[in-house]
């Protein structure tokens, strides 16, 4: 019998380890799944590659994550924020590595090591620097340049409802990277604000199909970044 | 020696009942059009397997009564269907995205021919004046992490199905993992392929006879 | 003021003319869009290429448009069914071309002519007479062949719902190729069995959204295909 | 001869006002952050235009009451917006595909440097120090129809921002379709930049003075 709810977010990033390849929803806060991203602060796993839009705001969420120093890669398409200075500082100082991304690269490239697709031809970053050292090739007269599929070990992903299937629906623009990242990674770990029961989800409604997910966790009140960040918290709680 | 048959084997419904028996609690299956169809029937209790159907839909339930039938609820065969609670419906290119993508853990498909080394032959004869079909079988031996075959030993006129070089066009190449035949199941190994089970009466030297090309055996 | 809706199929289809791509939505008679089908056939665009999974059944439908000789080329996965002998029968005459595609290769094509991507690659087919003449390339030790996107200058697509700014609900298995079909070709003509007043369709249930619809018209009750084989009927009705 | 200005040019809601005049009825417009986004207040009565964000959503409404904000209901932006009757949301990879796929009609972005070729440059300074940020722009760029930049014709330093080459790194080549500033109208076309409309009391003497490129006029 598939049940793959799990009690706690702790529980859910366990096996998290050195090293590992971490793909994190949202764009901003909206659909950051903030109590997994601490319960990975706690466990501490270190040197990760995380593929995320951005890089977090204030001293909460991916941001303390980066202060933690838990992440020695970013691949992102915007590490810019108004209000953190995590990222940038270690970026200036050499300690964080970062591949930037266009956005849509960013996602076509997540869906395609989710759907098998090893590679594909894009428009986007032709003549640009964010083209340097990549294939070009002309397809009807235009050019294209080859990028490259992403895929992780885990994904960390925030959504609205889920079943014990792991059938996902999200809530209006924190959906954003949540359901290519679910697609792209080993073990696809939710946190849902509800978990409804099996069927209760209307089937022509489904966003993220059970079978891409893994784990499940109950998180009916998740923090809101933007208000610890107003509040000056930092992550762990002091 | 002679060649000891004392049994004919396994009927469609015992050769299904094995392969449901392969099929891990948890998994995430597609079933081939035809005999492997079959296998849904013979999940041991307990397990809870979720079927998926390329053309859309995953939680696919068994036929529905008649009267019932909704031509737009339909599995790859065209066959109506059911969906079960805790279904979900999808385009083709996310259906797709899940079989080619490796997250779809087993699939059972029917063969023409399988070889030594795995390669399946299930879409096309080769004639110059059949119609060549092959709907999503190129993408299912391809994506799907673990191919199952089920289907009789040999062809109506006798003929190996198993044999060491496929004749009729590929499906795909070393992509089967294992078997089932009415008359064994035999795994598709590196070191070749090995006989696992015989069915009831029939002998390791009767499945070589009827297999064009040499088999081992684990026991 | 964005308003998609036309009064009828004939109207909705009166631009397409001889040798266009047409793609064509349904998997067997599930989301097949007969109407418009048979609109097309009245309206007698010939020497058209169509992309669609099937060839059709009977006399009606995708096939009465083969057999009324209008369709010089299929691109296809699966050409052959029981209850028609309009495709095979001109194909075995070398009267229609046939481009036999692997069916998730066909989905992931359009997909990838309606979202930009020229070309990707892809691990189906790959040594198999469905490879021959493509290009091999390997990406972390596997072999994948090149494939290209398909886009056409009209779709013909099926829905179950629409509101007049095109944003589309699908029923069931009948969803298969309309969604990626919608996003492919220049002009996407659909029919809904009902138009829907805007904002009726949950934004979170929106399976095709407007941007990719181009005409839509109301058919409340379309002809269910199988019915009309069993009573052989064929288009034009006779 | 004297170059003539007797007019500071237009302010940030005119240029806003003349890209809305220019985006037809019925079209799918992408707003870029900052000064692109002033210009759908300025959409003429009677005129529909449906706002795409990248973030994944069609039918962006205008700015919610204070209150009533929803930290999961934001623009690419990251400001709080509403979503109009008729919206819908979707993912990123099919909010891209919608981008790349050309299906958007306008893009309105902002602008460090345009070329007289139509290169742009608006996402980087390519300085040692800053941290480089490109979200959407160079997805955009390649995919939109038309893409028009609306700008402040020289920098706070008065530098022209309008130029033979870009010295920053670009965005995209030969991507802008007409450049809004405040003090006129620009076509990038083969032929080179053809100012289209003058801001009042600004002569075309004056805007080639503060253009980094020879300039061309229709009139």
């Amino acid at each position: 019998m598939i049940n793959k709810i799990f009690q706690s977010a702790a529980d859910a990033v366990e096996d998290i380890s050195d090293g590992s390849v971490v793909m994190i929803s949202g764009f901003g806060e909206a659909g950051s799944p903030i109590e997994l991203i601490h319960a990975l602060v706690d466990r501490g796993a270190k040197n990760l590659t995380v593929v995320s839009n951005n890089t977090g705001s204030g001293n909460v969420g991916l941001a303390a994550l980066i202060e933690n120093r838990q992440v020695g890669k970013m691949i992102c398409s915007f590490p810019r924020t108004a209000n953190s200075t995590v990222f940038p500082e270690l970026y200036r100082k050499g300690e964080i590595e970062l591949e930037l991304v266009p956005q849509g690269t960013l996602a076509e490239r997540i869906r395609a090591g989710g759907a098998g697709i090893p590679a594909f031809y894009t428009p986007t970053a032709v003549d640009t620097p964010l083209s340097e050292g990549k294939e070009v090739r002309i397809f009807n007269g235009i050019r294209y340049i080859l990028e490259s599929a992403i895929k992780a070990d885990f994904a960390l992903v925030k959504c609205k409802s889920a079943d014990r299937l792991g059938n996902l629906i999200y809530n209006k623009t924190a959906r954003n990277f949540g359901p290519v990242m679910c697609m792209a990674a080993k073990t696809c770990i939710v946190q849902a604000r509800e978990i409804v029961e099996q069927g209760k989800i209307d089937p022509e409604a489904v966003v993220t199909p059970g079978i891409f997910v893994t784990r499940i966790v109950e998180i009916p009140h998740p923090a809101h970044e933007s208000q610890l960040v107003l509040e000056n918290r930092r992550y762990p709680w002091i | 020696m002679d060649i000891v048959k004392t049994n004919s084997g396994w009927d469609r419904n015992q050769m299904a009942q094995k392969v449901a028996l392969d099929i891990p609690d948890g998994s995430y299956v597609n079933l081939g059009i035809g005999l492997p169809e079959l296998v849904a029937a013979y999940v041991p209790e307990g397990r809870e397997v979720i079927y998926h159907t390329e053309n859309g839909l995953l939680g696919m339930g068994s036929a529905p009564e008649t009267g019932f039938e909704d031509p737009e609820l339909i599995n790859a065969g065209k066959k109506a269907v059911t969906a079960i609670q805790g279904a979900c419906f999808f385009h083709h290119a996310d259906s797709f995205a899940m079989i080619r993508g490796g997250h779809i853990d087993i699939c059972v498909l029917g063969a023409m021919q399988v070889s030594e080394e795995g390669d399946l032959a299930n879409w096309s004869t080769g004639e110059p004046h059949s119609i060549p079909a092959v709907g999503g079988a190129m993408d299912l031996v391809s994506g799907v992490k673990t191919i199952f075959i089920i289907t009789q030993h040999v062809t109506k006129d006798g003929e190996p199905k198993i044999v060491g070089k496929c004749t009729y066009p590929l499906t795909g190449k070393k992509v089967v993992d294992r078997i089932y035949t009415d008359l064994a199941i035999i795994d598709v190994t590196d070191a070749g392929l090995f006989v696992k089970e015989l069915a009831p009466g029939i002998t390791f030297e009767y499945v070589q006879k009827n297999t064009g090309v040499s088999l081992n055996r684990y026991f």
